[in-house]
């Protein structure tokens, strides 16, 4: 782990709202694997005054990408950033994808900005592994397929592809996954997971998820990220140390 | 210049600088101990113990606020056998004393709890934790009532040699009264402040979003508090302070010493810049140095009204 | 789209918006008449009016800290004589419902000031100030008294026939117990909360920053302060409570109605946008509109536990 | 008074740590009178909450200029803002000098960042007035002296002018003032002021002072600023509303 200052890049909009901001962060670059993230501050006042974690979006050499939606204070602040300017930056956090298994296809489903740690996952993936990426949207500017590759889309209201979300989209395309060694890495909002869970538990499918929580300090001392397992009532993981990629077995959402 | 001399007392225990971590922003000291070199921080006092393992509360815990966070927790933590087979034995690599801070949900669990720890060497001292704002047994339940701070003080005194300090809570008009109680029963100094109680609520769900309603307010925002608070003990209590509640630079630890604290904690913070405590060490120093204060510990209560 | 009703009541007082500006952050009203229309407001209360005019505190009366403020005025004000003879005047121009805000030294200061302005047909209701943390006389040592602020709320009561308003103190931590009190001496409604005693000093001079020593902790910094205190008084005791502490959006103002609150004060705020209750006001309407609530009242202690 | 979005047209660094930035803010340019003031919101976060109170410096056209030193966090935010960027300026606020008065020679007295005020005083009096202006600072660096004329320097170390400071000075040059109708134009920290005082009581000239105090609000509701009166042992002025600028006589310093 690292706390280093990093000058920002490049920041661009990607879509309305969605922003992708490329750090100079070497320590962090060579050290954080797909799923990991980094926690952010924002500014160098105390509002807001916690920092923020994103997911690593991508690597580049030094580089390292983080692609957000402007939503509160922090990212608005973060939004209106400079090329030049340095954020301070801890990472890498937390556990990431477990992607060196024994399996062929790596399906990737990601609703809204849970497309975030994909770029970097899918180049990692490309070396050998087939790879298949379902996205889901509220509408056609809501599909973020950002680094992805043969991408089948989905929205809430029918404006791109199929019309629903995007377990209903897999489903819809469960012949595409049957009966293939895969592996399914998810991100995105909690009730599209908790679907993904049912869906993956029911078809026999290997799902890791990438899972979200308020968070004050992102490596596991304030212990304010709790998600329960599934196997003993009496614990709780930490989703910045544990996760926040989990087995979706592991887990209660 | 390697002179200057930044170590405190705190009655009988003695540090090599005022600055510690709080209870609940340092876990057990492993996580933080990748971003700094434990040996240099004045202590750490560690996340609240009780008999048998908590959970804690479910989420969601934090929220962050203007210039704060609250939090509840609910104290969760591995439990007493656990922190001794597991968590003392990591700290024993280092040379940092250890304020091993409990909490309880009854008198006679913190005097269980105290017992079965006096024995540990690596244990410097003790801060009962009677002010959690997020719990329902114990907690506030023992913060705001004078009568059980000082049976508990007494009776966990009666089972250790080390020194007990007792951490007050700032919910209450009266904390003279607490640290005066503290002080007859024999305890050795008490820590201020323990977080505000305080709560936010969903303006959409109408729900509030910590799950255990309410939380306990801490950072900055609560600084000014925290001073009065302290300020309110040294001027009517003989009996050392711990100053907790906001500190986010050495200037902060210079006016929380100034207000009376014999050394501080550092809480929040930790959360925002895990290095931060160690930065604060040596800027100390170079204060010391540059404005020629030889012992550190001389800023105690020093303040002119 | 007109059809929103804004309205509120508070016992027998009806305010056609929730928003009041709160005492000692809007003087007599003419300042900040230069800046919004009065008439657009729910309410004003004015600054703490004592029998006698009162000089305040020496400077350094106020201090900025992290997300809120300190200040120890003193209850500086023009007296009582005064306030009648040029401060009612001018407000009477306007049609905007006027709470006068006592503060006193004695329980008689109290009674004679609400005699005394029973008959200003300007003033709409009371707020009686037991809870100011920065006078010697008067102040918190009533607001820590459960016995003296009933004792001030009946006698208030028996003298005049408008609603009286006690305005109480977040320094304790039994808040229901007052709350009990005002209602059970006939009190209309309380408002929740005044400012946290806090200090700061300067590392240099090792002086309070304050020539007062404390000041009173406002702004967003209290606001989870703020919310705890008026659910705690709503969820046990049933009397209207004016919400007040940190506001700073409409957003706020939904969750201080939602914690329980039936209209609210803008205090720190005023300094910063004078024109914000104003804004407020207006977008409190629009998000009313939004989500089809007829009734902004309808939000009242709305909260889902 | 206006509560206006004002434009950065210009932000430039006069001297160390001592910058200065030109606004567009035609309501305020156009009502505004040397010796006011404006009280500007640095941030659009709670950090810091309250605005700062800068006087106006110079206007030009729709144009104010502040003059200002980077001395805690809303200086330093204000510091490092850019060309384009808005500020939100509450203003004009306060009573500023008299100076329509019956005196032939306006003698200005600037103690280090006191001088900020001048620049727009000794254009105005320019119309018909002689000017002198003694400038004060503790080292050749912190002699101020934009917009004025006729300077006489001083600084504590000797590194330019007269060794000492502007009371000293003042008082070194007195065959310069001694017969004059004058008025002393004062604006500098409160030791200089309190010397100010006594040195124009001691030889019978006319002196207004621009006076300092930590203020909320700045127009007269907090009650935050007062200043006690030397006539009144029960009355305090407001600094904000019933000054900043006092005749030296009615106040004590
Ligand atoms: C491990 C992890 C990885 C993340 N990766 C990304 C990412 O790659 N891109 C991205 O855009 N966002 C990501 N998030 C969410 C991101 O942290 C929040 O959007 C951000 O903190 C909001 O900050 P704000 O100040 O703008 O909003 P706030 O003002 O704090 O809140 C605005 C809204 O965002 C919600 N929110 C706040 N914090 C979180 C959070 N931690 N998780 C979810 N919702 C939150 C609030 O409830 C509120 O509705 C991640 C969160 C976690 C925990
Ligand atoms: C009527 C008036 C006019 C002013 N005009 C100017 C001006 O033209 N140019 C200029 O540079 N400054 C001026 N000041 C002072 C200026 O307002 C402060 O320097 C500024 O508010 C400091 O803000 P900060 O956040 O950088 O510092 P803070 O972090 O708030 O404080 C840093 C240091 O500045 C001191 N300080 C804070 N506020 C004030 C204050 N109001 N007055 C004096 N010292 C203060 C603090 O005590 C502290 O030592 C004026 C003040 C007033 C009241
Ligand atoms: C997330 C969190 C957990 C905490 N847990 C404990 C605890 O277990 N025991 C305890 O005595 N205090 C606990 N505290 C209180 C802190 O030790 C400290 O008193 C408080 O946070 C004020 O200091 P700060 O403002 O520097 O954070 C906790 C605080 C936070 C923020
Ligand atoms: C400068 C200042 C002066 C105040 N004076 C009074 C007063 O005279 N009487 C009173 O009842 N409350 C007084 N208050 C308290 C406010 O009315 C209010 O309760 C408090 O500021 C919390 O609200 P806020 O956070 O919105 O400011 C004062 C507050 C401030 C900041
Ligand atoms: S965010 Fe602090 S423990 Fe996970
Ligand atoms: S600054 Fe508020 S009254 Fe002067």
């Amino acid at each position: 782990m690292f706390i280093i200052d990093a000058p920002i890049e490049e920041i661009i909009e990607l879509e309305n709202q969605i922003m992708l901001c490329k750090l100079f962060a070497p320590e962090i670059a060579k050290s954080v694997k797909p799923g990991q993230f980094v926690n952010i501050k924002v500014s160098e006042t105390i509002a807001p005054l916690l920092r923020r974690p994103f997911s690593v979006c991508d690597v580049e050499g030094s580089f390292i990408y983080i692609m957000f939606n402007v939503l509160g204070e922090g990212t608005k602040l973060l939004a209106h950033k400079f090329k030049g300017e340095t954020i301070n930056v801890l990472g890498p956090l937390g556990r990431g994808f477990n992607f060196d298994g024994n399996f062929e296809t790596a399906v990737i489903a990601a609703g809204g900005l849970g497309a975030a740690p994909f770029a970097f996952l899918v180049k990692q993936l490309s070396k050998d592994k087939k790879i298949l990426c379902f996205v889901g949207g509220r509408t056609s500017r809501d599909v973020i397929d950002y680094g992805m590759k043969d991408v089948i889309p989905s929205t809430d209201d029918g404006s791109l592809g199929f019309k629903g979300n995007v377990v209903e989209l897999m489903n819809d395309n469960l012949d595409l996954l049957e009966n293939k060694r895969l592996k399914i890495f998810a991100c995105g909002p909690t009730p599209m997971l908790r679907a993904l869970k049912e869906f993956s538990l029911k078809n026999n499918f290997e799902c890791e998820v990438s899972t979200e929580c308020a968070m004050a300090c992102g490596f596991g001392i304030c212990q304010g990220c709790p998600i329960p397992s599934s196997e003993d009532a009496d614990k709780n993981y930490l989703v910045c140390k544990d996760g926040p990629v989990f087995n979706v077995k592991d887990i209660i959402l | 210049m390697s002179k200057v001399d930044l170590s405190v007392k705190i009655g009988t225990l003695k540090l090599k600088n005022p600055v510690l971590l709080a209870s609940g922003t340092v876990g057990y000291g492993n996580e933080i101990s990748e971003f700094i070199d434990l040996n240099k921080l004045g202590g750490i006092v560690t996340k609240s113990i009780s008999l048998n393992p908590r959970k804690g509360n479910p989420p969601q815990r934090i929220l962050e606020t203007s210039g704060g966070m609250l939090n509840a927790i609910g104290l969760a933590n591995v439990g007493l056998e656990e922190f001794i087979k597991s968590k003392i034995p990591f700290l024993k690599g280092y040379k940092v004393p250890i304020i091993c801070n409990i909490a309880a949900g009854s008198i006679d669990e913190y005097v269980e709890c105290a017992r079965t720890l006096d024995s540990e060497e690596a244990i410097s001292a003790f801060e009962i934790n009677v002010s959690c704002p997020n719990v329902k047994e114990g907690g506030l339940q023992f913060g705001n009532d004078v009568n059980a701070v000082g049976t508990i003080t007494g009776k966990v005194k009666a089972v250790t040699s080390k020194p007990v300090i007792v951490k007050l809570s700032p919910n209450g008009s009266n904390i003279i009264d607490f640290a005066k109680v503290v002080k007859q029963e024999g305890g050795d100094a008490v820590s201020a402040i323990n977080t505000l109680v305080g709560t936010s609520f969903d303006i959409f769900t109408r729900r509030p979003k910590l799950k255990n309603i309410t939380g306990g307010l801490s950072g900055p925002a609560i600084k000014p508090v925290a001073l009065a608070k302290i300020l309110e003990i040294s001027r009517n209590v003989d009996i050392p302070i711990i100053g907790i509640g906001g500190i986010m630079s050495w200037k902060d630890v210079i006016e929380f010493m100034i207000a009376g604290s014999s050394a501080i904690q550092i809480g929040t913070l930790n959360f925002i810049d895990p290095t931060a405590s160690i930065k604060i060490i040596s800027e100390l120093k170079d204060y010391c140095i540059k404005y020629g204060i030889d012992k550190l510990s001389s800023l105690t209560a020093s303040y002119l009204l």
